[in-house]
């Protein structure tokens, strides 16, 4: 059980880690520096602990996760691809690591030209000419895009309410509408999986400020329609935003600015490979149009013949979306990883994802097709695809987050489960371009021993996982009766 | 193939085969249409070997003078502090580096309990019930804050301190135009905000109002004067001083925000790092972000999962709280990792070193000819000075000195200390900021 | 099974890790440069597999390793203490770990001022006034001691054949003084734990070269007649080896020195906490007398007015027993450690050291000081223990390899086990300082509870483990039909 | 209480209770007789808190010029390779770094697997069939074959090409002095081992004839040409030349030895790295050092456990073929990982582009005036030139110039090439040497 107590439970008075420097300047009364009413009267009660105490403490919480180094980690939407170690040498260079944000441009150089390449590089890859690397993950940059729209349409003299997301969207896109005051308008989908055209046609009008769409999608599917999708939105004054969550699918095959995008974002935490983190660090740089550019945030990159400098001279800029530059650390990353792969493996990159997820889906098929059917899949899938457990729920009376966690017990990290809502039991699956074929055949087969065994038996399935640190936890009862602290 | 790729020629022929295609174009010729494909390799560098990568990325490094290259003084929102080499350890750890979001708590018990020990963490620091488990950095964290306050109570206008950090200001006035607040702003008098003014601002029709502490004068602000009952009370907290200063939560404070930095996290020119919150009770169910919370599991064992989630994006879409998703969970295990290793006693040794060598420097350069102090309030670790000279060819002379004095004001400078900066330190800014304001006077005195 | 397979097993051919630099130079026909017969015919069978498999195959091998950072680790004469990470952060500055070891001394005054300011520390703590860094082990500089002291008899003309060791002596003792061409003698222990002085006097003649000796000994006993085994000793034109594995039992209460020794061998790995390494690196610098300095190793580190140097004028010096400098990263480390504790905070460790074993000893006596009797402990201990299994063996008819493997099922690293030799079912147990009380009580009472447990059952322990990767494996097998590569 | 014990006031109480004795000093004096006992405090400096002591570190750190601060072409043993960010990550791994040697087998197959992998990488690469886990480095390597031939023969003599590094023949002259044996010396003869006088020099007292491929002046060897049936072969092989010369195995070497340095270790001023040490099935039982074996537990399952321990000092005692305990066991992990990561096509191409590189750098140099060849032998890696000026003054100059041109011989330098050597780095080489040569000519011609 001990390996369960918090860290704080662990504490006991008298104990530390932390020495202090010593006090190397004449000592002032504490009274004439800081009236006591500034002062605290208590301590905070944080941990007291040795240092070998913190370590062994958190390297055994350690062990009670799963990670990507260890396993599979096939997360529908999440690109769960390799993270090279070199990124992490890098961006731990003093140069970078210590570098302050606040530091005199002209002895940041270094800093501001691995940003004007990482901008560059991102430009070219989405065809769009301008990039912000800003935000600090697809949200922000999501709401960064949603926000420049507005600033668009402003500037043009215009008050426009609706934004439009298909019903596949990922949360994040309905969520940032609302608080960037606009209002959501759902767009359905089509028998292929694709943005119902007349739908769209319908809804898009004089009041719609934006489309804001994923492509391919999440399902997988790449929109057949994107032109006319775009001639559509474009033809109302509209601007139209690529949730570029999936571009690890398209990388040197097809460009959002040649589909007629205004503004992507990217997540370098997917495509560009920097760590997830266990939920972040992220980082949501956006690359928009001519006619977008304006109004991007501040500062901004430049390029002077004296050299690089950051620039807050945009009269129409909708000012800042955080502090200084941006998650510059995963900048590093993500450009190391650019330069590491160069044009051609990046586009391997993406050639080799979309061939994973269409080898796993025809294993899966081959294996379990019946009870766990694809959807919309009659073209195969890009870089990953979306099953349905509504006929194995029928058949075999397991749920997809039975799978799922039965799954646990394999040592395969889920899908993504229950999304997108609209399959009904949907299990997203992405293996991305790291994973070998023998992980990819490992997979299926534990899927189907799955099935074969919930043929059997579907308690078995019902009851998992047993193999792992905890076992299904009171979700319930943790929302109702709020436990949200150590209680000391 | 590349060295992060595994199909060999041998695979390629059997995946193919297996899906029933002749080649990886015909994968993308049935999903992307004609007229969009690119028909061209990208137009980017070729590839490079590891070391290659290595040796670019060290000489764009070397191009930035960090503070282990100069004696740096600059502060204002983030600070050259020791990371203790246990947190670079543990965030280096694959298990805490490279999973995602933790949807699958029975795998997921590490980072689930570090969110639980963290939120604990922040809320001792500020005295505050409640804390969720990261968002994205300071700034950005106050203009969540609003969209709190704004979803709450509805209203309409908010009122600022001008003496919240200026990025906060801006970020604040960013997203509140999104969501569609005024945004008044509140001057300071003495080094800090006017309290006539302020409490002449706050209308009906306030929804929150926000201001820092210290400010970013580097004064102390009487928080609990500045506090008022009804519109939400938002601080912006530098979490270094909580040792010493009265925290948020004993202030009359609503919403306690900051940057994270400091806590064991590396400057890393700006990010990444983390952004808190913490709140009262009342704010529970409008928490932007993850928030972990204790419970158990089938066998009675005591496990932790996300929890509160119908705020959030994934499950309230347009209706959730806020947008938030990814967030800061490896920086905030930083965080927690730090303020345990500092310890209920480092907190308060930490903040009384500060308080005093901070005395100490502002004494050193207020006695400098040509500097004075900006305001006399109290300050904790950062001050600021009026230069009688022209401030960035003050700053470029210290520069070359290998001192970097701080960060220039209109007329003067803002002065932070850390830990890592010793009296000798100090002794030498003086030095160099005297010799520095002295030459630039003269030079000004007897135009060439 | 997957996750035992070896990286040969895994490989595929084609695939690679390593991305070869350009060929940037002119190229040159082979066989001019390297004629056919001095080439290679076919190329290593190493394996041929990508960065992520290596990493997920390694990650995942070291997820079958207990480790110190995870768990308590009790293993006597090893001084299991927590390795601090600021360590490996500044072994790893590029000024020491990208430092060539022929750089110009005068390019490298830093490492030889580290180098210099280590030997001085550790003179200090020996009280014997002349270090040589060298060498790599314990075992190696005890080969150093013994190849000192024959050149020293050598010197004077003699040639002595024999060296004493105790019956408590660690192996590397006796297999060292064969490898340096003399003889071993065991000499007795007597009642109390200590050297047996009549055996010591009847063996002590002019044909004895060297005494070798651990004090605190392997049983965590300081032998109370030192002062007169030293006269004995000395007596007879001998020197005085102390072996410094326990030196972690005193640092800063006793020295070598002033107990009459001529040389110590400080074990870097163990009393300065240089992580061991699964097995290594370690590093066994040597301190010795002034009538033995003039034959130890070279190069030697020397402080001159004008900076620091290496020299190797020194024409009675034994001459080299290694490549370089020594393991200098191993100093880097150890440096740190004297440095961050310092004089009272070494002292410190020592103490609490001494405390923490003998308070452990003290609850296993209480829990079953009856089944588990301690081997002359009527003085208590100093750092580390000795009990005895065979009342356990006797009355639950587990033996100590038995209560060994059903630690591991309780999460705890086992105390050494059959050693010293001289105590029947020996568990040599060292806590070291840096483990809490709350650690200590709660492996005490594991021990308690699985002598509980072998009083119902005996069977239970006698077939542990049973939660380890792997149970019991036969290592007989292993010896009787080595397997000691992967078949290609 | 320092910030790595735990001992609260608290707990001392309690423990001494336990105990029964009233103080630590009582604990000390009822072991440490009074007339040995220290009484007094050591004579060090005080300690330090970690910032301290890493800025102390990194100061001295920073008097030393590393390869990162020149272009270094300095080899003889140990070359500035690129160390793989993997390799890295994993030696840093807890679960490698802090466990001890795997008495345990139950709960260090990591460690034991890692061992086989190693055993079998080292096997391969000399194409020799049996491995051990690791000796401490490349010099004492040769010794301790030394010591494996005269336990496996009882002769007394060594026979020592002088090729071999001079470290190596030291370390041997030590070792051997001590387990009595003779060392003769073969001189080289157009920078390889004078054939004639190496065949008359072993006798039939010959235990073993050692010698290093390529040799210490760069020169590739006609191994089998040297290799004799009788007395042991000992080759001390460059490990990063084995993916394009004929490996020792196949050349009629009984033992083939080494310093791994290059094989994913650090330069660390000379340490750690690790030794390896191969041999043919013949010496399995006489092998050094820890072995690990493969076999199955109770359940079936594979598994791996040190195995022959009978060999070792921990059960043989006086009578063991080594006295070896500690090892490297964490650099070989290094090893391993690095051999997994160049592959085995790898390992090939970085043979080749050092051939070519070295190929191109020894024509360049051969080409200035004042630098000639001091052989011309075929090399793959290392060559060595005279120069016709003072050798230690022209080193001088090229290091003034940012380049360490090599390592000074007599009258000569031997300079080596790694994969970190461009083109354009030997260029610069080519440079600098030919103007420092031409400078100190001119001086000496022209004396003050
Ligand atoms: C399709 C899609 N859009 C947006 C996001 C939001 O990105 P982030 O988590 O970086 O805010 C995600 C991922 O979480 C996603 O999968
Ligand atoms: C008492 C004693 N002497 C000598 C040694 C040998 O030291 P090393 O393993 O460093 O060679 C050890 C430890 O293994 C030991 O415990």
């Amino acid at each position: 059980m001990s390996d369960t107590l918090t860290i704080f439970e662990k504490g006991r008075e008298g104990r530390r880690a932390f020495v202090a420097p010593e006090l190397d300047v004449p000592e002032r009364p504490k009274d004439e520096l800081l009236p006591p009413r500034f002062r605290r009267a208590e301590a905070p009660r944080l941990p007291e602990v040795s240092e070998p105490e913190i370590v062994r403490h958190y390297v055994n919480l350690s062990k009670r996760n799963f990670d990507l180094d260890s396993g599979f980690y096939p997360l529908g939407s999440c690109t769960m691809k390799h993270n090279p170690r070199l990124h992490e040498r890098v961006a731990a260079l003093p140069g970078y690591a210590r570098l302050h944000p606040l530091q005199d441009p002209k002895r940041a150089q270094g800093a501001l030209e691995l940003m004007w390449n990482l901008e560059r590089a991102l430009s070219e890859i989405s065809g769009l000419p301008h990039v912000s690397l800003q935000p600090s993950a697809g949200s922000h940059g999501e709401l960064a895009g949603v926000l420049l729209t507005r600033a668009y349409h402003e500037d043009r003299g215009q008050t426009r309410h609706k934004v439009l997301t298909p019903d596949t969207a990922h949360g994040t896109n309905p969520a940032t509408v609302t608080m960037a005051g606009l209002e959501v308008v759902k767009v359905g989908t089509n028998e292929h999986g694709g943005v119902d055209l007349d739908d769209l046609r319908e809804k898009a009008d004089e009041d719609v400020a934006l489309l804001m769409l994923t492509n391919p999608n999440t399902l997988g599917l790449f929109d057949p329609n994107i032109e006319e999708i775009a001639k559509i939105v474009h033809d109302v004054g509209a601007i139209l935003y690529y949730d570029g969550a999936n571009l690890n699918a398209v990388m040197g095959r097809t460009r959002p600015g040649d589909m007629g995008f205004d503004i992507v974002h990217f997540n370098l935490h997917k495509t560009f490979t920097q760590p997830h983190g266990g939920g972040g660090p992220g980082s949501g740089p956006i690359a928009v149009s001519d006619r977008i550019e304006p109004y991007l945030m501040v500062p901004r990159v430049v390029k002077r013949t004296e050299g690089f400098a950051l620039t807050e001279d945009a009269p129409k800029s909708i000012g800042r979306l955080r502090g200084f530059q941006g998650n510059f650390g995963t900048f590093v990353r993500s450009y190391a990883y650019i330069r590491s792969l160069g044009a051609e493996g990046l586009q391997d990159a993406s050639e080799t994802a979309v061939l994973n997820a269409n080898y796993l889906l025809a294993r899966l098929r081959q294996e379990c097709g019946d009870l766990l059917p694809v959807a919309f899949g009659e073209r195969g899938c890009l870089h990953e695809f979306c099953l349905s457990g509504a006929p194995m729920k029928r058949e075999l009376q397991i749920k997809t987050l039975d799978l799922a966690k039965r799954l646990l017990d394999h040592g395969f990290h889920p899908p993504t489960v229950y999304f997108p809502l609209l399959v009904d039991e949907a299990l997203l699956i992405e293996p991305t371009e790291t994973e070998t074929k023998e992980t990819l055949d490992e997979f299926a087969e534990a899927i189907a021993s799955i099935l074969r065994e919930a043929r059997e038996d579907p308690e078995i399935a019902r009851n998992a996982p047993y193999d792992t640190p905890v076992r299904r936890l009171d979700e319930a009862g943790a929302a109702k009766r709020p436990v949200i602290r150590q209680p000391l | 193939m590349s060295r992060y790729t595994a199909v060999t020629p041998e695979d390629l022929r059997e995946m193919l085969a297996t899906i029933g295609v002749g080649s990886i174009d015909e994968l993308f010729d049935r999903q992307v249409p004609a007229g969009v494909r690119l028909g061209r390799p990208l137009d980017l560098p070729a590839g490079l070997p590891e070391q290659a990568v290595y040796e670019h990325l060290r000489d764009l490094a070397a191009k930035n003078t960090s503070t282990e290259d100069e004696i740096t003084f600059l502060g204002a929102g983030m600070y050259d502090t020791y990371v203790p080499a246990i947190v670079d350890m543990l965030m280096e750890r694959s298990e805490f580096l490279t999973p995602y979001t933790p949807y699958q708590p029975e795998i997921s018990q590490g980072g689930l309990q570090v969110m639980f020990e963290y939120q604990t963490a922040i809320s001792e620091l500020t005295a505050l019930p409640v804390s969720n488990a990261s968002v994205y950095e300071g700034p950005s964290a106050l203009g969540a804050a609003g969209y709190l306050a704004k979803l709450a109570n509805g209203r309409r206008r908010f009122v600022i301190s001008a003496g919240v950090h200026p990025h906060s200001r801006e970020t604040l006035r960013t997203m509140a135009h999104g969501y569609e607040m005024e945004v008044a702003e509140v001057p300071l008098r003495d080094g800090v905000t006017d309290r006539d003014a302020w409490h002449d601002a706050i209308d009906g029709d306030t929804s929150a109002v926000f201001l820092q502490q210290p400010n970013f004068l580097g004064a102390v602000e009487d928080v609990e004067a500045l506090a008022v009952d009804e519109p939400v009370v938002v601080a912006q907290v530098d979490p270094l001083t909580l040792g010493i200063l009265k925290p948020p939560g004993e202030c009359g404070v609503d919403v306690a925000v900051g940057e994270g930095q400091q806590l064991g996290n590396r400057l890393d020119y700006g990010g990444p790092s983390f952004g808190f919150f913490a709140a009262t009770e009342a704010y529970l169910r409008r928490m932007p972000g993850r928030i972990a919370g204790e419970t158990k599991d089938v066998d009675g064992r005591r496990g932790f999962v996300l929890t509160l989630q119908t705020r959030e994006q994934h499950i309230r879409r347009e209706r959730a709280t806020s947008n938030i998703c990814t967030a800061q969970a490896l920086n905030a295990l930083g965080g927690v990792v730090y303020l345990s290793w500092l310890g209920r006693r480092g907190i308060v040794e930490l903040g009384e070193l500060l308080l005093q060598r901070t005395a100490y420097a502002r004494e050193r350069l207020a006695a400098l000819d040509g500097v004075e102090l900006l305001h006399e309030q109290p300050v904790v670790r950062e001050f600021a000075v009026r230069l009688d000279a022209p401030v960035e060819r003050v700053i470029a002379r210290c520069q070359d000195q290998g001192v970097n004095p701080g960060l220039a004001l209109d007329d003067g400078l803002l002065v932070a200390l850390t830990e890592r900066r010793s009296r000798a330190d100090i002794d030498r800014l003086a030095d160099v900021l005297g010799a520095a304001v002295a030459a630039e006077r003269r030079r000004v005195e007897v135009p060439a």
